[in-house]
């Protein structure tokens, strides 16, 4: 009896530790991810908490696999349009966006990047770099093959037709403007929604002064502002050029608005400090919290550590961020209610995880519901954690909810486990 | 010192045995009493061999046989720990069994125990203040000579320097010496508990001055047999204790000028191999360490075939190249791999045709590197060996800083 | 100190971190000193004192062992055994001063091409300042 | 020497042959002995390139082939396929990459041609040395041994069991169902009602695929994935022993209470309707919620966190079930007022604070606090406190219920020596990463799932449990083989001493001592190829294929050259 395939959409920790448990079983995995690039949200951050590993060595290895392993068919710049059918037999329509370079003919040598005309923002490093309009997001970035973002690209934007400066620097004629989008028909067993979050949009909130002062950073941004494989390499200078010495991490941004704690906030401001306070020893840092959620068995540990090199943890509310003439200042409510302020010439916001924006129209594509904070809901209450209310569809990850690398993984590994048990 | 003393204050009562007829004599008669009242059914002892003047291990049963014993020869002939070894290798001892040792051997055997080298069931360890041995070098020239020189020895304790420079300079020689010590980094394997102490008796000669002999019971195994033999450990030793720690503390400042003096004459590459230039590669030094347990040592050149050819363009880039090979990659990789259980026993410089004072090079190194990795070998038979085990933050300094890991300055 | 000498340095990278953060530092187009040979290996514990005092007596001006950080293992711990190895190897060498310089132990993470390249130029530097390794040209060795 | 070795140089374009003077470098190469060709190609990754290669290696019936090119990270894969197409061993092959490491790192092109050159002969004068490596593969046997019968061991064994795989599910109690029997309702985005958890009980009874042993506990457990033996001792009647082969293992041995003897502050056990979290489950299970004499309580107080400080950890779901208490005996008494006492209110999912919201809303009253004694004031139970800013306070109340902090379960460790698994500094069983991989163990093949691992809920433990059946369901396929790594350590008996430093470095637990020959021996389905145990070995007794210590110092050699 053939083995149905089974679809499992994005490649980040979720979806590749399930394509990578599938792939295993012998099943044709097909990968969606609508970015070029895989690896989600993880392969950002310089370290993870509490051991303080290194998240490009944790994962790479990973992605080596993803792109070895022939089980696997990874479609990239790619989008579910359509799916019809039930468990056993999806029907699904992709949309698959030309990425105008070759993942066949390329090397990775990126003799292309520096010949294009157009640089414009790099949202992976959160538009903290810039990045030319052929160009791979970051260094080490897998698979390292860059891809033309048609809206800036002169040629394919018909701004300057007969540009085609990464065409002649490219050795190994990679580049190819007449690639074209492609719709793929699939035929799948099982669908697996692994498409991850989205943060907080802390503009909507000006009492932080995001985007008005300039040292006030998302924890995103800093993440980006720490990596090796950053904008700055790892360099803490903040945007006005100066190094840090009294900082200010505001947990909790938004979590009012979103009706939940998203679980991860704290450990990862923790995080922050902890590496703040090493590179910086003489550096003044002062955590802003509500209640600390450091639930597990090994998180308070890191609290305590990170508490013992002289970090301030305050408890507080009515959190204001304000901009003194290029000075940073923090007032908030103290816990009995007294006014207190905190100069900071950096702040970081802890943003709630939110649902990705897309949810909700992929959602009427799979036809499964949300629950009321936005997120793909599941069958929680009848105890199958990991199963949607249609057969055969499962989500892992932070598309069910804010939730840790490990709980993703053991999610990604459930589901997984779900549909090798439903389709043998 | 003082936490040596400290912590076997608890347990310093002994049985204080008159010598009128000589050391020997008196602790042979304790061992035939040990025989007769089965407290074991045979002693690992040395023997002099007949009509010679050398001396052998031997596993007597028959008491009669104890005269010929000299449970503190002249010299060392074989290392003790390997006597032990080579008896209890492959399986656990079916009798009682008494071994008498000097103090360098128990640590031996301790080390040899951790390494699976040796079985230590139903054997008591009996240990021996030691003056040290005759070089054997000396020795064989003119045994008479030697041993009455050794009498002197005796008498007077650690300061006659005839003995080998790494007993001239030992400050391990006595009980104390033998104790778990409570450790900076205290791991659970390092509690000091009496029971966890090796020697289950130990012989004290100092502060006797020749007359009389101290039975020390070490842990409950030792009160037991002193109680079977019919001994009561209530005597207090200060004699003994006072004598040990005064010896002692000379032979700590003893050791470090030595060991200051040493260093400047073999530092350094060109010394260092100037040192080892008369080396004949002939591996005696490895053979007779009772550390070096390896069936064929790694460093015997054998294990790296290389082809001719290698060796050619090594001489080329030189201009010459010496033979036998890998003299200095021997001895530093023989160091590397069993420096850290090193107890400077001497053996290996006793077998040196060549007089290299090989025992004086590694017992300096031994200090160094053991005291880097908090660990005293033959001590503790729970603390596991120091390249079994980690902690996670330690040797930070042995990492290279660089950018990352130096924080950034702030003008 | 002789301009023109170029060291011969050994670096033994694990493959997980260490060879990574090489590559990456590669494919940043990162200049690099052109003095050291890589040696991959699965893991930095596989490094013992073996392979580094004969690469060192062999006559090489320097050896790096570099593997990932403390807790970064890909096979969990063998980087702490690869620390404790090396301090010894290490200590040695400071004992009898033969020049404990010329050995490095180095953590670098896969995303760390910026500092490999830092480390092992700077390695190249301070090799260069001290000079041939004298057992280059030892008969006796 | 008769070897044809077979050199072949990337240009990559421009990105080799730009910088290294290719021709300069085969020059130089065709004169080793040894070498029958040295060629220089376009792009040895393209199809073309690929097929190229495959031709040479027949055409000059190549015994090994070295490929100067990029890093193995990128293309080794790619070239090793290369050579199982063309009938050559994938081992006697040796990718040199002197792009990464020489052309994109070195300007000078004099000096990246130099290193080039180092680079190729050192991978030539070790590949002369690689031994041909072949794949093994090994039979595996589907069943699973679950250990534990609560809410995890369940999940596990219903999501595993199957018509070609048996689970064995080992209870040491006599009835399986675990913790979670004794609740009287679960929270209502975790599985409202308790049927469910009744019906999966059910459905493990009637699963033939399922032997539960009830009254039961594991011995021993021998093997590696695929191939394990395990001793379960049933003795429930007469200890009667068991052998069973099985593939794979599940822990699943959950969780018990912290001990609330350690914390006499709380009056538990000395103050009469002191109760502890489990004690009121059971009560409000029951129907009656009442005071020990008889009467329904009018006060309560909920005090969280008990424990917590002494075991330096959150145990997570303390702060949700204490707020379901509360509303349950809202819920269930005509009057009673409910004071909820927290130190940190930890509410980390998305359904949690709605949760906490709606308890407020219907008039929970919640105190931040902490320092408390529990006192016996006249039949009333007095909760003193101090809140924050250190302002002292107390309430009477008729009823106090302890929240614990969750500890493993009483023979966590003794289970732990038996699987030679590892455990934290907090008791649980470890996973072998945290973060990557939170359900295995150093041990592949065993996993834990639920509370054996930690504080978790029960969604959580069902995921784990189903993680776990995941991991097993793709690696252990009825009739599939297994293929383990192939660069393995292997022992030289005659060189071993047995002293045993291999074992005590190895992480995986692959060696073992064989104390009838006195040497140790390594079991190449659990090795993965670290080397640590080589580099332990001071005998040199232990080799490590594929990167011997002749391979290495061939290249040592050629690097001082």
């Amino acid at each position: 009896m053939k083995k149905p395939n089974v679809l499992v959409i994005g490649a980040g920790l979720a979806g590749m530790e399930a394509s990578l448990i599938l792939a295993e079983a012998g099943r044709k995995v097909y990968l969606v991810e609508k970015e070029s690039l895989i690896g989600g949200q993880t392969i950002k951050f310089e370290e993870v908490y509490p051991n303080m590993e290194c998240a490009t060595c944790m994962v790479a290895p990973k992605q080596q696999e993803i792109l070895q392993n022939e089980n696997i068919d990874l479609l990239l710049l790619s989008k579910v349009e359509q799916v019809k059918g039930s468990v056993g037999e999806f029907k699904v329509k992709i949309k698959k966006k030309a990425r105008y370079v070759s993942l066949a003919k390329c090397i990775g040598c990126g003799a292309c990047y520096e010949p294009c005309p157009i640089s414009l923002e790099n949202e992976f490093e959160e538009g903290l770099s810039k990045k030319k309009a052929i160009a791979v997001p970051c260094p080490g970035a897998l698979p390292n093959v860059p891809a033309i973002d048609p809206e800036s690209c002169l040629r394919l934007n018909g701004k300057k037709k007969e540009c085609q400066a990464c065409k002649e620097a490219c050795m190994f004629d990679a580049v190819d403007f007449s690639e074209k989008e492609e719709i793929l028909d699939l035929e799948v067993g099982a669908i697996l929604i692994a498409t991850g979050f989205d943060m907080f949009d802390v503009k909507k909130l000006p009492q932080y002064s995001y985007g008005k002062a300039n040292n006030v950073y998302t924890a995103m941004e800093f993440e980006r502002l720490y990596a090796a494989n950053g904008p700055t390499e790892g360099k803490l200078v903040l945007r006005d050029g100066g190094i840090p010495k009294s900082i200010g991490i505001i947990h909790c941004v938004g979590r009012a608005e979103q009706g939940y704690c998203s679980g991860v906030c704290c450990m990862y401001s923790t995080k922050f400090s902890h590496f703040l306070k090493h590179k910086i020893p003489e550096a003044k840092v002062c955590e802003f919290h509500s209640d600390l959620c450091i639930p597990g068995k090994s998180h308070q540990k890191f609290y305590q550590k990170t508490l013992n090199q002289g970090i301030d943890f305050i408890r507080c509310e009515d959190i204001k961020v304000e901009d003194k003439n290029g000075k940073l200042q923090v007032n908030y409510k103290n816990h009995n209610g007294g006014k207190d302020i905190f100069k900071a010439d950096m702040i970081i916001l802890s943003p709630a995880m939110t649902a990705r924006r897309d949810t909700e129209s992929l959602a009427e594509i799979l036809g499964i519901s949300q629950d009321k904070k936005g997120f793909f809901s599941t069958q929680s209450e009848k105890l199958s954690p990991v199963s949607t209310a249609v057969d055969g569809i499962f989500i892992a990850g932070c598309a069910e909810g804010p939730k840790d690398i490990p709980n993703s993984i053991a999610q990604a590994e459930a589901a997984a486990g779900k549909i090798l048990s439903i389709l043998s | 010192m003082s936490t040596q003393t400290e912590s076997h204050k608890n347990h310093t009562k002994g049985v204080i045995i008159s010598a009128k007829e000589g050391i020997n004599k008196a602790i042979l008669d304790i061992f035939k009493k040990s025989l007769e009242k089965k407290c074991f059914d045979a002693i690992l002892i040395p023997v002099r061999v007949p009509d010679t003047e050398s001396y052998a291990w031997v596993l007597l049963k028959d008491q009669s046989l104890l005269d010929e014993a000299n449970p503190l020869p002249p010299v060392m002939s074989v290392q003790g720990a390997k006597a032990l070894s080579s008896l209890t290798k492959h399986g656990e001892m079916t009798q009682n069994i008494a071994a008498i040792l000097r103090p360098c051997e128990i640590r031996a055997a301790v080390e040899l125990f951790k390494l699976k080298q040796i079985h230590l069931d139903n054997i008591s360890l009996i240990s021996i203040d030691c003056p040290g041995a005759m070089p054997l070098s000396d020795y064989v020239t003119d045994p008479e000579k030697y041993k009455k020189r050794f009498k002197n020895v005796l008498d007077k304790w650690g300061e006659d320097d005839s003995v080998r420079p790494v007993c001239h300079i030992c400050n391990r020689f006595s009980l104390p010496s033998l104790l778990p010590q409570k450790s900076a980094k205290t791991s659970p394997a390092k509690q000091d508990e009496p029971n966890l102490a090796i020697p289950d008796l130990h012989i004290g000669l100092l502060g006797g001055n020749k007359e009389k002999i101290f039975l020390i019971p070490v842990n409950l195994k030792g009160r037991k047999i002193l109680e079977k033999l019919e001994f009561k450990p209530d005597d207090s030793l200060n004699l003994w204790e006072n004598k040990v720690n005064e010896v002692q503390d000379k032979k700590e400042k003893r050791r470090n000028e030595f060991n200051q003096e040493l260093r400047k004459k073999i530092e350094g590459q060109e010394k260092f191999t100037a040192v080892f230039d008369e080396c004949l590669n002939c591996h005696n030094c490895m053979r007779v360490c009772p550390i070096c347990y390896c069936q064929q040592c790694f460093f015997d050149s054998a294990s790296l075939n290389l082809s001719p050819e290698t060796y050619l363009s090594r001489a080329e880039k030189k201009g010459a190249l010496r033979f036998p090979l890998d003299t200095l990659l021997f001895h530093l990789g023989r160091m590397s791999h069993m420096v850290l259980s090193c107890v400077s026993c001497g053996a290996c410089e006793d077998a040196c045709p060549m007089s290299i004072p090989v025992a004086q090079i590694f017992s300096l190194v031994a200090d160094q590197t053991q005291k880097a990795f908090d660990y005293t070998p033959g001590i503790n038979k729970k603390e596991p060996l120091p390249l079994q085990a980690f902690l996670e933050d330690e040797f930070l300094e042995v990492e290279t800083p660089s950018e990352a890991t130096t924080p950034i300055e702030v003008n | 100190m002789n301009q023109d000498f170029k060291p011969n340095l050994v670096g033994f990278l694990c493959n997980w971190c260490s060879y990574a953060g090489a590559d990456l530092a590669g494919s940043s187009k990162l200049e690099v000193k052109p003095y050291l040979s890589v040696i991959r290996v699965m893991c930095s514990s596989r490094v013992n004192s073996n392979l580094v005092l004969n690469a060192f007596l062999w006559g090489a001006d320097g050896v790096l062992i570099a593997g990932c950080h403390p807790g970064d293992c890909h096979y969990e711990k063998g980087n702490y055994y690869a620390r404790r190895r090396f301090a010894l190897i290490k200590k040695i060498m400071e004992t009898l001063n033969l020049e404990p310089e010329r050995l490095q132990l180095s953590w670098i993470s896969a995303s760390e091409g910026k500092r490999y390249a830092e480390v092992v130029n700077k390695f190249a530097e301070d090799i260069i300042q001290l000079g041939p390794n004298p057992f280059r040209t030892n008969p006796d060795v | 020497m008769n070897e044809k070795i077979g050199v072949y140089v990337c240009e990559c374009g421009p990105n080799i042959s730009d910088r290294i003077e290719i021709d300069r470098v085969i020059e130089k190469i065709s004169s080793v002995e040894g070498v029958k060709v040295v060629k220089k190609f376009g792009l040895l990754c393209s199809n073309d390139g690929k097929k190229y290669l495959a031709d040479e290696i027949k055409k000059e019936e190549l015994t090994h082939l070295v490929v100067a090119a990029c890093s193995p990270r990128e293309h080794e894969q790619t070239f090793m396929n290369v050579c199982l197409e063309a009938g050559l061993n994938p081992y006697l092959f040796q990718l040199i990459n002197i792009r990464e490491q020489c052309a994109w790192m070195i300007s000078d092109k004099e000096e990246a041609t130099r290193m080039a050159i180092k680079y190729i002969l050192a991978g030539i004068s070790r590949v002369t040395l690689h031994r041909p490596l072949l794949k093994k593969e090994l039979d595996i046997i589907s069943d699973v041994l679950v250990i534990g019968g609560g809410i995890s061991g369940i999940e596990a064994s219903l999501s595993l069991a199957g018509k070609n795989r048996k689970v064995y599910l080992v209870e040491k109690k006599e009835s399986i169902g675990g913790m979670v029997k004794n609740f009287s309702a679960l929270l209502p985005y975790q599985g409202s009602n308790l049927a469910v958890i009744e019906e999966k009980i059910k459905q493990v009874q009637n699963n033939e695929n399922i032997e539960v042993l009830t009254s039961s506990e594991v011995e021993d457990v021998l093997g590696f994935l695929g191939n394990f033996e395990a001793v379960i001792k049933s003795n429930g009647d007469g200890s009667v022993k068991k052998e069973i082969k099985i593939g794979a293992v599940v822990v699943a041995t959950g969780f018990s209470l912290f001990n609330l003897k350690d914390t006499p502050q709380y009056g538990y056990g000395k103050i009469e309707n002191v109760l502890d979290a489990l004690e009121f489950e059971k009560m409000s299970a029951s129907g009656k919620i009442l005071l020990k004499n008889g009467k329904p309580p009018k006060s309560v107080a909920l005090i969280h966190c008990v424990g917590r400080e002494e075991k330096g950890y959150c145990s997570k779901v303390c702060c949700l079930y204490s707020i379901k208490f509360a509303l349950h005996l809202q819920d269930k008494l005509p009057v009673v007022d409910v004071t909820e006492f927290y130190s940190d209110l930890c509410l980390p999912e998305k359904a949690d604070q709605d949760y906490f919201e709606e308890a407020k809303k219907k008039g929970i009253r919640f105190i931040r606090a902490d320092e408390f004694e529990v006192k016996d004031k006249a039949g009333k139970i007095s909760v003193e406190y101090k809140v924050a800013g250190g302002k002292k306070d107390s309430i009477a109340v008729d009823m106090a219920i302890l929240a614990p902090a969750i500890v493993p379960s009483e023979d966590t460790s003794k289970l732990a020596e038996i699987l030679n698994l590892p455990l934290d500094e907090t008791g649980f069983f470890k996973e072998v990463h945290e973060m990557l991989d939170p359900i295995s163990t150093p041990i592949e093949g065993v996993y834990v799932a639920g509370c054996a691992l930690g504080p978790k809920n029960i969604p959580e433990s069902i995921i784990q449990s189903q993680a776990a059946s995941g991991k097993i369901l793709s690696s252990l396929i009825p009739g599939k083989k297994i293929e383990p790594e192939v660069k393995v350590s292997e022992i030289k008996e005659e060189f071993c001493t047995g002293c045993q430093m291999c074992l005590s470095v190895c992480f995986y637990g692959a060696i073992s001592f064989d104390e009838h020959k006195g040497i140790s021996v390594v079991n190449e389905a659990i090795c993965r190829g670290c080397g640590s145990c080589v580099g332990s070995c001071p005998s040199g007794a232990i080799r490590s294929k594929h990167f011997t210590y002749p391979q290495l110092y061939r290249e040592v050699l050629q690097a001082l050259r």
